[in-house]
């Protein structure tokens, strides 16, 4: 039975992406107590499914490794993975969280010595790459996966290969008696940081997502770049395993649209660019790329960026929303639309289209457990009403990975307010 | 099995004598399969379509489906009203939403209508006949009824524009609606599931005002059927019908093409899937014969 | 009406986006469009356009009165409806074209001989006659609206078409004398009289 | 602290160790050789039993030096984490049995790397001691915040919350700073949630600036301390104890103690003088948005007037990225963030009070990001703001009033507007201090022409906002276009001053709402130093760290290398020009140890000692055994993660090398290299971060101070008639998974067909 130590004057972050762990740590090496609850097995949320951050084009594991280590050494922080929020009561300065536990059926003796990935058969859809590859049914999620212990999927429970893991396991790491618990434990104050999901694709019809296979969405795109990823780096296809040299991106895919997301999700168009330079430096002079966008929002510093990239001659800027695309007979992608500067219709087949599909806050609006002021847009807007609850990173806006942990330092801040007034009461 | 009433409004073309007389006959029998009953708008007016609107502003387009409404309102009580034609449906429609929408247009339009001692008060659903086989029956029921199921024959789904834009069947993307391709199935034909043209536009009353532009779009949506194997098109709109149907002639001479493509109803279809007569399936009102469905019929 | 027309420029100088706001069927849509382009890549006519609605949008906005009112590219819609449920905004854009083509016919702005307009037109004034829409009139005048001698030419050109139609009993030689009507004809005309008097007041409050 | 050392080893047989090696010979070498009198086997060492086996032997006083031999020193770190003791590991699950294939022929030389991680395991710890703060600090809890704008009094606010008391120091008589004459801000929140999805009906408009409000709320805090028309004349000491005199125009100048600074100088408004071509200075119907404000706010809600001759404005033209996002000189490369929502709400104002009023924004890319960013674009279109994508290329004189003359992209036709106001949206200029490496540059120029070049750029240099009396100038470095760091991603607080953190326009543009959220997370920082200093702890990225520099005195030779490279300006020089630490400055990257040519320089447990006894610890087989051996020096954040999970993905590394992990490339001693050649290594490669412009060096300079060290080796290795291509740099990414071991393997191929070293005893 999973036991958490915590009072009035612990701080609940609620998950453990780059704004979560960012809160947490940031708020453990003020030498405050932190829980982080965390629904995935592993920390690092989204940013570990990126192959490369805009705009300096470095590596999120970069980052991810000093932040695990700052985790790994923290004595103040306690980490709850596989674990949700289910329940929230009391107010600022007292709150009683109830956190739903799934079982992981691996304990702390694991090594992550991998013999029972070896040993299980069943393979299931590796949600961590979108589905675009395969993994076992005991895994580790991937390879810099904090902590570092391995998850049998729920699915081979009660089947032979759960005993294959267990026999091929030399530490008794193995449990399938492992049920799911919950666990009751008070904090004083709250940062909510659960992220965000990708719009889903399917819905915005004129695209054709859900028909045409090579219509994808650049988290998927983000997995075909990664070294690491299912096709080791190769930027192919989907429908034949061609490479996709001529590639097109249709930014505002979702968003800023009054039939899918009325906001602005602010990355995509960084994150165009930045696929580009994927394309661009996988095929240098054969390389074609398309960005049709309805204004290039290069905020701030990043217009250096948008600049380096603009300099790239086999990189072209359309200003159109794309009205429909349609696949020719090889499985090309055909974009239909017009250049709104100057009226141009075009017909553009493509071996690739990637949808820079748009942000939606994973804040669930309709069952939040405390009463909190949420926007339209399903994002949780600062306010005293809010009790000690925060939100951090993309629960509050649409927000990049850089302002995401600016965000979420600040979020760290307005906790440790709320439990050193705790503090200062009882001395 | 109740039988299911609702207040018809056919619309100037399903008249006698009228483009597609034939679309009313194939639906009447269609719907005595069905057990469905129609109780036709006493005394209806055309609805001005999509093209009235150079002559008619928009209060006296909206009148003209506020009488409709009237009239239905005061005839056929607390009936969902339906049309078969997809024009007729969608202005009627249109109109009762911005009438309700804008309460000062629909004080004008009582207004008008108090001038023939009518008045419109309330908000009734307004179907397409589609809306009823797929919505309101089902496919379950609409393929219990199959006596002659239309095996063998290869159909292309032809959705067109204001079937399916802005309002649609229920459940169906804008994009690329299934209904029609499982109404074949449901029938026992083939249906074509990925014929692209489904939802392309055949130039709409522009036909008439604009015939090589239209007949272009036209020549399109034959070729896509044709490049499928299809033996005939299936369609749920009037004028989608006459369009692709009547300038096959002149398209073949403008491009040079043998177009001899069948364009029917679904109605037709499900006549003669359930049974019924060429005659009843109103197949002798084809300008293009549809072969297979005679042979079927004659049986 | 061209008296209108000279009013609406006295009225509204060069703020043509408000003259639209004000007096075009849902024309105050037309400022919410950002430019996106998604319409006009929807149109299935679109390449037949001069100019396509998001650029006849950006045209308003720059107060370009005339080029727009005598457009031919405003007569060009097929009411397919692909733009409105791809329009990021929501405009209701077929509307919108419908109400600049209608506003363009009561300024008299339309440019000569526009088949679309006339036959739109023809369409109104056929079935104000008897309530509902006698086709083969309707067809009769369409194929001479250009006058006899090109009237001939496409009413040959259509002769197959007619004797399809005929065969298969879905065009009525009657239809020329009487045709279907509505039967309060008296009761039809007097509402549509009423809402045409409505219609006028309210342009003429604006105009005024 | 002297306690006698108490060497214990413990060797892990799991994962396969016990499998693959000879874990008894393991043993009798770190006993016979590594003299350790005893080595504990374990099947499990991570498992609680194996933990409590050293935890036991630790509290019985038997062991203070712990060697513990099994996975990497990434792995299991919770479970091996003991107290009060120094320890190594030798990494032979990832470094060795992973790294090598599992075949009767490599068994041999697998062994060897073992042996060998087991000598230097042995050898480092008994050069390690446990780290103790130096008590230099004290907790002091006083921040001090520079900045009287927004930005500073949010910061100042905040941590006030949190119960720290702050001193703020404002250069102006008033508080509230560039922002204080807005009319209204942008609104800061979306739609509410019950507002429908309908006509953008009850979208949020503009609304009260609030800062009035906030300045009273500052001036009432009893935890904060306002110095009005206040200016820092000299900050010395580091986190913890920084002292800084306040000069202030009303009576003398105070000396404060703070255990860390928020520098929130803001931006001064760019100068639209520069801008010539759209008649600014040529008529005063030509304002930027910050002049504009003004206007709006003296209104106050009635008409607003033309300052030319007070005609009510009825016609107004906004023209965005006024020199801005261009590379003509005088211009501004870069998009400021703030001024589209700006132009939005100001055209507001015109429609608001004047429904007739024409307002046309000339935009390229329209910038509302995020939810109550294009929220608010929808607004100002539902205000009849007319939005035009154009290009605005001069404004003249029409007349009374005034000629806009642009390219109309979308019509794309060149066209021009009449108005009578223009309103150029010009952007913000960080207001910050001279760059100290500007200033540090003179000093170091080598060449009079360097140096005068140096002069001028000082020259024309803003006046310090800081005046720190730091060896490498007075204010913090900056990134690029004069903002200050961070220049990381996932760490947006980081400077290059300890203890010392930038918040708002001075880091990078922003608009008001994005500036005081930046101001919390300064403040947080700021709180956390000062918290850290007065642990001793080091702040990131070596969080908690408790070691610290120290120098023999008698050995330096005042050369001043480690002052000079210090990536943090940590270290001063005293009147001798001795160095001087500040340790609570110091980030422990060891770039001063690498530095130092007498090699003086040392931190408790990491030491030129603790890694030279590890290249002198491994075996070198003789010249005809043809078993090169490779020194590679890995960057413990990067470059050995990137081997550890090669190893993992089942990537083989030549059997020939032996890594060694260090803090950073810049603390390499250039010692290490010409010692183990000389010991009769046969390569060495190095493995540091990148080191360009978008450097990934988690101590900023350290990679690109050790590449500039080791371009000079060549030289060495001539005159030690070596080839140079023995020696070779290279950056490696967290990522190289295939490539770090690659360029191992390649160093091996090359010595085979260059030969080995000579140098072999």
């Amino acid at each position: 039975m999973t036991a958490v130590v915590a009072t009035n004057e612990t701080i609940l972050v609620v998950g453990g992406g780059i704004s979560g762990m960012t809160a947490a740590l940031e708020a453990a090496e003020t030498g405050k107590r932190v829980v982080l609850v965390e629904k995935r097995p592993y920390l690092g949320g989204r940013v570990t499914q990126l192959y490369k951050y805009f705009p300096k084009l470095c590596f999120p594991t970069c980052g991810l490794e000093i932040n695990q280590r700052r985790a790994k050494m923290n004595p103040n922080l306690t980490i709850l993975t596989l674990a949700e929020v289910t329940g929230l009561t009391g107010s600022e300065g007292d709150y009683t969280a109830t956190v739903k536990l799934s079982p992981r059926y691996v304990n702390e003796r694991c090594t992550a010595c991998g013999d029972c990935g070896t040993a299980v058969e069943a393979e299931f859809d590796d949600d961590y790459n979108y589905g675009l590859g395969k993994r076992k049914g005991a895994y580790l999620p991937y390879r810099m996966a904090h902590p570092a212990r391995y998850v049998l999927d729920p699915a081979i429970i009660g089947t032979p290969d759960a005993d294959k893991a267990k026999a091929a396991c030399k530490y008794d790491a193995i449990d399938l008696e492992m049920r799911e618990e919950t666990v009751e434990f008070r904090c004083g104050a709250v940062i909510w940081a659960t992220g965000w999901k990708p719009y889903d694709a399917a819905k915005i019809q004129p695209y054709g997502y859900d028909r045409i296979a090579n219509v994808i969405t650049s988290v998927e795109f983000e997995r075909l770049a990664d070294p690491n990823g299912p096709t080791g780096g190769k930027l192919v296809r989907p429908s034949d395993g061609r490479e996709a040299k001529k590639v097109a991106f249709i930014q505002c895919a979702g968003s800023r649209d009054r039939n899918h997301l009325l906001h602005c999700s602010r990355i995509c168009c960084m994150a165009s660019l930045k696929q580009a330079t994927y394309v661009a430096d996988a095929f240098a002079d054969d390389a074609e790329i398309n960005i049709y966008y309805i204004d290039l929002r290069a905020i701030d510093r990043f217009e250096d960026f948008y600049n380096k990239v603009r300099a790239n001659q086999n990189i072209k800027f359309i200003k159109s929303k794309p009205a429909s695309i349609v696949a020719d007979k090889d499985g090309n992608p055909i974009v239909h639309g017009v250049d709104t500067e100057g009226y141009n219709r075009f017909a553009e087949p493509h071996d690739l289209v990637v949808l820079a599909i748009g942000m939606e806050p994973a804040v669930d609006k309709d069952a939040f457990p405390v009463s909190i002021v949420i926007n339209r847009e399903g994002f949780i807007e600062a306010s005293p009403e809010n009790g000690g609850v925060f939100a951090a990173g993309c629960a509050s806006d649409a927000l990049d990975v850089n302002r995401s942990a600016q965000h979420a330092t600040g979020a760290a801040l307005r906790a440790i307010q709320v439990v050193n007034r705790v503090a200062r009461a009882e001395v | 099995m109740a039988k299911r009433q609702y207040s018809f409004y056919p619309g100037c073309s399903s008249q006698k004598g009228a483009s597609s007389s034939n679309y009313l006959i194939s639906v009447q029998t269609m719907c005595e399969e069905l057990e469905v009953q129609l109780n036709e708008i006493p005394d209806w007016n055309c609805c001005a379509a999509s093209i009235g609107y150079a002559g008619g502003g928009e209060l006296p387009r909206l009148t003209l489906s506020a009488r409709n409404l009237a009239l239905s309102e005061q005839h056929n009580p607390g009936q969902d009203v339906v049309a078969t034609c997809a024009a007729c449906w969608l202005s009627t429609r249109e109109a009762q939403e911005r009438l309700h929408e804008d309460q000062s247009l629909l004080a004008e339009a009582n207004t008008a209508l108090a001038e023939a001692g009518l008045k419109l008060t309330k908000e009734m659903p307004i179907k397409h006949m589609a809306e009823v086989l797929i919505e309101d029956i089902g496919y379950a029921e609409l393929g219990a009824k199959v006596k002659r199921p239309l095996a063998g024959i290869k159909i292309a789904g032809y959705v067109g524009c204001q079937t399916n834009r802005p309002f649609g069947i229920a459940g169906e993307s804008f994009e690329n609606p299934k209904y029609l391709d499982q109404l074949v199935e449901t029938l026992g034909g083939d249906s074509i599931p990925d014929y692209e043209k489904k939802v392309q536009c055949c130039g709409g009353a522009l036909a008439f005002s604009e015939p090589e532009k239209s007949q272009e779009m036209v020549k399109g949506i034959i070729e896509a059927a044709y490049d499928h194997g299809a033996d005939l098109i299936v369609t749920p709109c009037p004028v989608c019908q006459m369009n692709v149907e009547v300038y096959q002639d002149q398209i073949n001479q403008t491009y040079g093409t043998q177009f001899k493509m069948p364009v029917v109803y679904y109605s037709t279809l499900m006549a003669v899937a359930y049974g019924r007569s060429a005659k009843d399936a109103a197949l002798n009102g084809q300008v293009i014969p549809a072969k297979k469905l005679e042979a079927i019929a004659g049986k | 009406m061209g008296d209108l027309n000279t009013a609406m420029i006295e009225k509204y100088r060069n703020r043509f986006l408000k003259e639209v706001e004000a007096n075009v069927e849902e024309g105050e849509w037309v400022k919410m469009c950002m430019q996106c382009g998604v319409c006009s890549g929807s149109c299935p006519l679109g390449k037949f356009w001069e100019h396509p609605p998001q650029e006849i949008f950006m045209m308003i906005r720059a107060g370009k009165r005339d080029e727009v009112l005598s457009s031919e590219s405003v007569w060009m819609c097929t009411s397919c409806y692909n733009c409105i449920v791809r329009c990021p905004r929501e405009l209701p854009i077929t509307h919108i074209m419908h109400g600049l083509a209608h506003y363009a016919k009561r300024l008299g702005l339309v440019p000569k001989n526009q088949p679309t307009a006339k036959f739109a037109q023809m369409f109104w004034d056929n079935l104000m006659v008897k309530g509902r829409v006698n086709e083969l009139k309707l067809g009769l005048n369409l194929y001479f609206m250009n006058g006899i001698g090109d009237g001939v030419k496409v009413a040959l050109k259509n002769q197959k078409i007619g004797l399809g139609m005929l065969k298969s009993k879905r065009m009525n030689p009657l239809e020329a004398v009487g045709g279907h009507a509505v039967k309060d004809l008296k009761g039809f005309h007097a509402v549509l009289k009423k809402a045409q008097e409505l219609e006028d007041k309210r342009l003429a409050d604006h105009g005024a | 602290m002297a306690v006698e050392k108490k060497l214990a080893g413990y060797l892990c047989t799991g994962c396969g160790i016990g499998e693959r090696l000879d874990t008894s010979q393991l043993v009798n070498i770190a006993t016979r050789e590594g003299k350790f009198p005893s080595v504990k086997q374990h099947a499990m060492l991570c498992s609680p039993e194996g933990v409590k086996l050293i935890q036991d032997d630790i509290d019985a006083g038997e062991a203070t030096h712990l060697m513990i031999a099994g996975c990497s020193r990434r792995s299991k770190v919770e479970a091996f984490s003991f107290r009060n003791v120094a320890i190594s590991r030798a990494n032979l699950r990832e470094g060795v049995i992973w790294a090598r294939p599992d075949t009767p022929e490599n068994t041999e030389t697998t062994q060897e790397m073992a042996d060998d991680y087991i000598r230097m395991a042995c050898a480092e710890v008994k050069f390690m001691t446990v780290p103790t703060p130096s008590g230099e600090q004290e907790l002091n809890k006083n921040i001090l915040v520079v900045g009287g704008g927004v930005t500073g009094m949010t910061a100042a606010l905040e941590t006030a919350a949190a119960g720290y008391p702050v001193h703020l120091v404002c250069d102006e008589d008033v508080l509230g700073g560039v922002w204080k004459d807005l009319y209204k801000r942008v609104p800061f929140r979306a739609a509410a949630s019950d507002v429908p999805n309908g006509r953008d009906v009850d979208l949020p408009g503009p609304e009260d600036p609030g800062i009035a409000d906030m300045i009273e709320r500052v001036l009432a805090n009893e935890r904060i301390t306002v110095h009005l028309n206040a200016k820092l004349s000299k900050t010395s000491g580091a986190p913890g104890r920084f002292s800084a005199d306040i000069d202030r125009s009303s009576g003398p100048t105070v000396t404060e103690n703070f255990g860390a600074i928020v520098q929130a100088s803001d931006f001064k408004p760019y100068d639209a003088n520069r801008l010539p071509e759209f008649g600014y200075g040529k008529t005063p119907d030509v304002l930027t948005n910050f002049e504009l404000e003004r206007l709006a706010k003296a209104a106050n809600g009635g008409p607003l007037k033309r300052p030319s001759d007070g005609k009510v404005v009825e016609s107004v033209a906004f023209i965005q990225c006024a020199g801005q996002r261009s590379d003509k000189e005088g211009h501004l490369p870069y998009c400021s963030g703030f001024c589209c929502t700006e132009s939005i709400k100001q055209a507001m104002y015109f429609r608001e009070q004047n429904p007739d009023c024409d307002t046309t924004i000339l935009f390229d890319d329209l910038r509302t990001p995020g939810a109550a960013g294009e929220d608010f674009y929808r607004c100002g279109q539902q205000a009849m703001v007319t939005f035009t994508k154009g290009q605005a290329s001069a404004v003249v004189q029409n007349g009374k009033g005034l000629k806009v003359q642009f390219k109309d992209l979308i019509l794309n036709e060149d066209t021009e507007m009449d108005c009578d106001l223009v309103v150029l949206a010009t952007g913000q200029v960080p207001n910050n201090g001279p760059d100290p490496y500007a200033q540090l540059a003179v000093d170091e120029a080598e060449s009079e022409e360097e140096k005068e070049a140096a002069r001028q750029k000082l020259a024309v240099a803003p006046p310090s906002i800081l005046n720190l009396d730091y060896r490498q100038g007075t204010d913090l470095p900056q990134l690029k276009h004069g903002f200050l760091d961070s220049h990381f991603i996932c760490f947006p607080y980081e400077t290059r001053r300890t203890g010392i953190y930038a918040a708002g326009p001075v880091r990078r543009p922003m608009d008001m709402k994005q500036a005081m959220e930046d101001a919390v997370g300064a403040a947080m920082k700021a709180i956390q130093a000062a918290e850290s200093a007065a642990q001793g702890a080091a702040v990131h990225p070596r969080v908690g760290d408790l070691s610290y520099p120290s120098f023999r005195k008698e050995g330096c030779t005042q050369c001043k290398r480690c002052t000079v490279e210090c990536p943090f300006g940590a270290i001063n020089e005293d009147e001798q020009r001795y160095p001087v630490f500040n340790e609570s400055r110091c980030r422990r990257c060891g770039t001063c140890m690498g530095a130092c040519p007498v090699r003086v320089i040392s931190f408790e447990n990491y030491s030129i000692d603790s890694v030279n006894q590890q290249i002198k610890a491994v075996d070198i087989p003789d010249e005809f055994s043809e078993k090169p051996r490779i020194l590679c020096l890995a960057c413990e954040n990067d470059a050995y993660p990137a081997l550890d999970m090669a190893a993992q993905a089942g990537i083989e590394t030549t059997p020939f090398v032996r890594v060694v992990p260090v803090r950073c490339l810049g603390s390499v001693s250039l010692s290490w290299i010409t010692d183990s050649l000389n010991s009769g290594y046969d390569g060495i490669v190095l493995m540091g971060c990148r080191r360009d412009e978008d450097y990934q060096c988690h101590f900023v300079r350290g990679s690109a101070i050790a590449a500039e060290r080791l371009s000079k080796v060549g030289d060495t290795l001539t005159q030690l008639n070596l080839e140079p291509e023995r020696v070779v740099v290279h950056e490696v990414a967290i990522t190289d998974l295939a490539r770090a071991p690659r360029l191992l393997n390649e160093m091996a191929e090359m010595i085979g067909k260059i030969g080995m070293s000579p140098f072999k005893f």
